[in-house]
């Protein structure tokens, strides 16, 4: 009677495990979670966290080969957005890849710019414009301020300013409270 | 009718399994952050708490007792709720990828849930009929949803508040679900 | 602010202030009818609480005048120290103050900030520690050689005679009851009320849901079972009931922020006051009400992000 | 001509000014500076490029930056870095305008309500840099482009002053009140507005009268919307709600349901833009901190403060009692919005409607939010404020937004009524701007990640391309390299069969 049973369970767990077979497709889960991951990220595209773009970096973040605080740019608030997203608790910036900085745009040095076309392609948002012999500009709005183009610049005429002059960058104070 | 009603009302509030008991404590805290994973894992338990519960009565029923095989009652109960919660995923996942993608993050997690366990026992320890387990699993189910989902809410203005340092996180949510389970001690001796 | 409008200017201190005046009259009057212990838990109360929030203040370096003016603890201590039968063992009464101030409030960050109503969390503790003394309003004075034990005994015990009387399954009728001591002070707590609503310091809704949902749920229960229970005219004027609805229940900081959440918590109160004076093992169940109430606040306040004025 | 029943505003304050206020309604003028300021900065905080260079001559009226025209005639004699009336107190580019004493204007043609085309009027509107000058400073031109979508529009004209301590629109009406009206009456012709509406507050019995006498003589269709006077009732989205029942959210524009909600002085320098008159001036209170005495200025953009404070006490004996004695306290706004400024020669601008001299009240000490709702019960838009500090002050900005933080207007009454002494709207202030922040970095964010695939798309089908162009010229190559080694062999062969000589 107990060979019996344990047979009929044997069957019946290989007919549940046929069925699950069948059942299971290929899951879009890690598509979705990096894609949830990435949404997080400031989408500089500067690569300070030593992958090639954002969306890489999500991905490493995926697969649990890249650590949440090695992205500069979008400092602690990506950290929190981070660690809310994957459930894991919050952890302080890793310095090894940067600082946190203000939003910041690259400026050409028009004056200065031989037109050698060498910044446009490394830019990953396609911000730079300017042809061959021809002087190079950066169109302020659609920088990220990455600093991709800074180093292959012969002539250094390329440097990172305030993303907006400081008026429409002042925000409103946070008022004292009662016990600080 | 008020029988059932008195089932139900005994699952949800007088027994609650998370603050009387104090099973499946490891996903009270750890899917209690936001009350928005506090629902989806309410409602994907209560799925399986109630579906594990009516199998697991069928199991003991009609399999165990029969065969005079009630030493193997938990093994076979682990085996249906594994079963369950595999089956609730795939037909999620096949059949309605909005819900799985909302839930799917949970669902693995029930099968490690002591409660749901604890239910399918206790539901067959005293011979009830098949409607009775299931009231008890479902009952079970929604009080754990529902200390779930006041809890969430409950943590989500403790985020807020200015507690000491020493007690902040961890700590704080397990005195405040000691100060909510000191309240569920009131309902003690409703029958 | 500008203080050019000529605004009614009120202070956290005041507020509280107004509170405490409101329940002179009902503690005077049992004062009167239970003897001078109900001084005694009050003051005890009071001290060991202030002990404890200087301390914490101490400890978090906080300056820990302002927090001990602006009467919050006192209020509590004073609503705790009502709750407790007199005569109460000095280091039970410290357990609740304690409970009440640190468990309470402090864990939670200080004023402002605790979920629960520091008051009803030590009367808890209070009542799951220590059930046997924490029934027992035997008072003092000559009442207790008297040859009634009815007449030594009042409402609180009512109600846990009622119980007793319930699981003998004995009909309530067969017995004399005379709660009327309790409804007089029941009677001072809701002009104490009705004085904070006249001044403003409280609304209107959570008293008078709660109070209507406890008279409904009531009434339901004695029109099926009418033999087992009061009758509904002296359920709202016994026990705790109107201490509850217009002093506990409208604790600011744990109720609700919206006036419809409001209606909701105070109705949930009231109703499960009833069943668990009716159904469990205790004889009152408005501490336990509130408790439960204070858990579903913060999933009230989420559910309710806006105010609905009239 | 006077609407009946209009909502209650559900909350506000009835914000009385105390016992024995003088207010003067006699509109100075203030005579002409040596020197105005001109900040070169919108309502938006966007920063101009200036269309004039130092050591210019311009002619009042003259643009001189996008928005900006010169208040009079003159040299421009320096470009610096400049207070002006904001609560950062931060400095900006500000054109420094010298006056020549001459104060030669620009002149425009007139444009008539029936012959010039709509462009025309809108044209001339931008021209004269009509702003706003209820207090937030908008764009006039935008505001009336965006309604002009809609077919028949509502038109709210909002003389609604309800803070104390400002009477600037009081003082216009009772002195220009036909003038409003036929301004008002013009704008409804051009606009085909179906209904329009004149909200003031009841208190106000002068002004009513003049300008219901106003209306009889014009014969207008205007009607009179009397509100009580309760804060904040001149906030637009309350007072559209009550005039019209549309509730505006999140910062909706009121433009876009078909409602032009504008001040009544906007109104009427529209008219003068018409007439060919620019909008280099306004209405301003200057009032006693203690709200006690008051008097209106009639004052060019950019003159600054400090001279404007001086000529109100040249006017008024108890202002300047009240300067001598707080030589530098202003407040530029109202005593509830405004915020403190240093009495110097920080500018007026299209955005201040009160200057308050004296002592800034002393605030009272703090203490813990104990949930008492009171602010809730006076917030004029139905928020909870108490949750919304505890959301904002623990920087949970998604809890913010589920509480409508949006929906916030700023109005200080919660301020007011705080038994803790919260400065809950200094709280919101800070939570609505770190809040747009937040959503500019999104939208960012966004932009970039679409540029940035594309960048990667387009770079990975070039490199693409390139392979299979290279593989392509390979295989000519190989194909060359194999043909060239045929010919070879085919001359070797030719060679070999020649006999040799």
């Amino acid at each position: 009677m107990l060979w019996l049973t344990l047979i009929g369970l044997a069957l019946l767990c290989t007919g549940i495990g046929y069925g699950f077979s069948r059942l299971s497709a290929s899951g879009n889960q890690s598509d979705v979670l990096v894609e949830r991951i990435n949404d997080c990220l400031p989408q500089t595209q500067c690569a300070q966290c030593n992958f090639p773009g954002c969306r890489p970096y999500a991905e490493a973040i995926a697969t649990g080969q890249a650590n949440i605080n090695q992205c500069p740019p979008g400092g602690d608030s990506t950290i929190e957005a981070l660690a809310e997203v994957l459930g894991v608790p919050v952890v302080a910036l890793n310095v090894d890849y940067g600082t946190h900085k203000e939003p910041q745009v690259a400026f050409i040095d028009e004056a200065a710019c031989i037109g050698c076309t060498l910044c446009i392609p490394p830019c990953p948002v396609d911000a730079i414009i300017g042809s061959t012999k021809l002087m190079h500009t950066v169109i302020a709005e659609d920088c990220t301020g990455c600093e991709l183009c800074i180093e292959p610049c012969p002539v250094d005429c390329i440097s990172l300013v305030p993303a907006k002059p400081e008026v429409s960058q002042w925000r409103y104070p946070k008022p004292a409270r009662a016990h600080d | 009718m008020s029988e059932w009603l008195l089932i139900l009302i005994s699952a949800v509030f007088v027994n609650n399994f998370v603050l009387v008991q104090f099973l499946g404590l490891c996903p009270f805290m750890g899917v209690s952050n936001r009350v928005i994973n506090a629902l989806g894992l309410g409602v994907a338990t209560t799925f399986v708490l109630t579906l594990a519960a009516a199998l697991s009565h069928l199991l003991q029923t009609y399999v165990l007792m029969p065969l005079d095989l009630e030493y193997l009652r938990i093994i076979g109960f682990i085996f249906i709720i594994a079963v369950v919660v595999q089956f609730t995923e795939l037909v999620m996942r096949r059949h309605s990828p909005l819900l799985h993608q909302v839930l799917g993050l949970y669902l693995p997690l029930i099968t490690t849930n002591c409660a749901v366990l604890a239910v399918a026992l206790l539901a067959t320890q005293h011979q009830s009929t098949l409607l009775v387990a299931l009231l008890q699993g479902f009952g079970a189910a929604i009080g754990f949803t529902l200390v779930l989902v006041l809890f969430a809410a409950m943590r989500e203005r403790l985020e807020r508040a200015d507690i000491p340092k020493p007690f902040q996180g961890a700590a704080i949510a397990f005195i405040t679900a000691g100060i909510m389970s000191l309240a569920f001690m009131g309902f003690a001796g409703v029958t | 602010m500008n203080n050019a409008f000529s605004l009614p200017t009120r202070s956290t201190g005041n507020i509280m202030m107004n509170v405490m005046l409101a329940l002179i009259p009902g503690t005077v009057l049992m004062v009167y009818w239970f003897g001078a212990g109900i001084i005694v838990n009050i003051s005890v109360i009071m001290l060991v609480s202030v002990a404890c929030e200087a301390f914490v203040q101490m400890l978090r370096q906080r300056p820990a005048t302002p927090a001990i003016l602006d009467g919050s603890m006192l209020l509590a201590a004073w609503l705790l120290g009502l709750c407790l039968p007199p005569g109460l063992p000095l280091f039970e009464l410290i357990i609740g103050a304690a409970s009440m101030s640190l468990l309470g409030k402090h864990v939670f960050g200080g004023l402002g900030q605790n979920p629960f109503n520091p008051a009803m969390v030590g009367y808890a503790v209070l009542l799951i520690s220590f059930p046997k003394t924490m029934t027992a309003w035997i008072s003092p004075t000559e009442f207790s050689q008297a040859a009634n034990a009815w007449d030594s005994i009042t409402q609180a015990t009512v109600l846990d005679r009622l119980r007793d009387l319930e699981r003998q399954g004995l009909s309530v009728y067969e017995h004399t009851l005379s709660p009327w001591p309790w409804n007089a002070i029941n009677v001072a707590w809701l002009f104490g009320g009705l004085y904070l609503l006249a001044r403003g310091i409280i609304r209107w809704h959570i008293p008078i849901a709660m109070l209507l949902s406890a008279a409904v749920a009531h009434g339901l229960h004695y029109w099926a079972f009418p033999q087992h229970t009061l009758p509904p005219s002296s359920m709202l004027l016994s026990g705790a009931m109107m201490l509850g609805a217009f002093f506990i229940a409208t604790d600011p900081v744990t109720a609700p922020s919206s006036l419809k959440a409001r209606l909701l918590y105070g109705a949930g109160i009231g109703f499960i006051t009833v069943a668990l004076r009716s159904f469990s093992n205790y004889p009152e169940g408005i501490a336990f009400a509130v408790l439960l109430m204070n858990c579903a606040v913060p999933l009230l306040d989420r559910c309710f992000v806006l105010e609905t004025k009239p | 001509m006077i609407k009946e029943s209009i909502q209650d505003l559900p909350g506000g304050l009835a914000l009385q000014t105390p016992s024995g206020a003088h207010i003067d309604s006699t509109l100075h003028a203030m005579p002409l500076q040596t020197h105005y300021y001109l900040p070169l900065v919108n309502y938006q905080r966007d920063v101009l490029q200036p269309n004039v260079s130092v050591g210019d001559k311009v002619m009042g009226g003259e643009l001189i930056a996008s928005g900006v025209i010169a208040p009079t005639s003159g040299t421009i004699t320096q470009l610096t870095h400049h207070t002006w009336p904001h609560p950062s107190l931060t400095k900006v580019k500000t054109l420094t305008l010298a006056a020549d004493g001459q104060d030669d204007f620009l002149t425009l043609p007139n444009i008539t309500l029936c012959d010039d085309s709509a462009e025309e009027k809108l044209q001339r509107i931008e021209r004269c840099s009509v702003h706003g000058l209820g207090g937030a400073g908008f764009n006039t031109a935008k505001k009336i482009q965006r309604v002009m979508e809609h077919n028949a529009p509502t038109l709210i004209v909002n003389a609604v002053e309800c803070e104390p301590g400002i009477n600037c629109d009081d003082a216009l009406i009772q002195n220009h009140s036909v003038a409003v009206i036929e301004a008002c009456d013009a704008l409804c012709k051009w606009l085909n507005v179906s209904n329009a509406l004149l909200a003031i507050e009841d208190d106000k019995t002068t002004a009513i009268e003049k300008l219901t006498q106003a209306l009889l003589a014009q014969q207008s269709t205007m009607q009179l919307a009397p509100l009580s006077a309760i804060y904040p009732s001149g906030a637009e989205s309350t007072l559209v709600q009550r005039l019209t029942g549309i509730q505006l959210t999140q910062g909706q524009p009121a433009a876009k349901f078909g409602v032009l909600c504008i001040n009544v002085a906007t109104v009427l320098a529209i008219h003068q833009a018409w007439k060919g008159l620019f909008s280099a001036q306004r209405i301003l209170s200057v009032t006693t901190q203690d709200l006690k005495h008051s008097v209106n200025l009639q004052v060019r953009f950019g003159t600054p403060i400090d001279s404007t404070v001086q000529f109100a006490a040249s006017v008024n004996p108890f202002i300047a009692k009240s300067l001598n004695e707080n030589r530098a306290s202003v407040s530029v706004g109202g005593p509830l919005s405004g915020f403190t400024q240093t009495n110097d020669s920080t500018p007026v601008m299209a955005t201040s409607n009160a200057l308050l001299v004296g002592a800034m009240p002393i605030k009272k000490p703090q203490s813990a939010c104990i949930r008492c709702t009171d602010c809730a019960t006076v917030c004029p838009v139905n928020l909870l404020p108490q949750e919304l500090y505890s959301a904002v002050s623990a920087q949970d900005t998604d809890t913010a937004q589920r509480y409508a933080l949006d929906n916030c207007i700023l109005c200080g009454c919660c301020d007011l009524v705080c038994p803790a002494n919260i400065p809950l709207t200094s709280w919101f202030q800070h939570g609505k701007d770190e809040l747009k922040h937040q959503r500019a970095a999104e939208q960012n964010a966004v932009m970039a990640k679409a540029r940035s695939e594309k960048h990667n798309t387009r770079e990975q089908q070039r490199a693409l391309d390139k392979a299979k162009a290279d593989a392509q010229r390979r295989k000519v190559a190989a194909q060359r390299s194999q043909s060239a080694i045929d010919i070879k062999a085919a001359l070797e062969r030719v060679k070999n069969k020649r006999p040799s000589s």
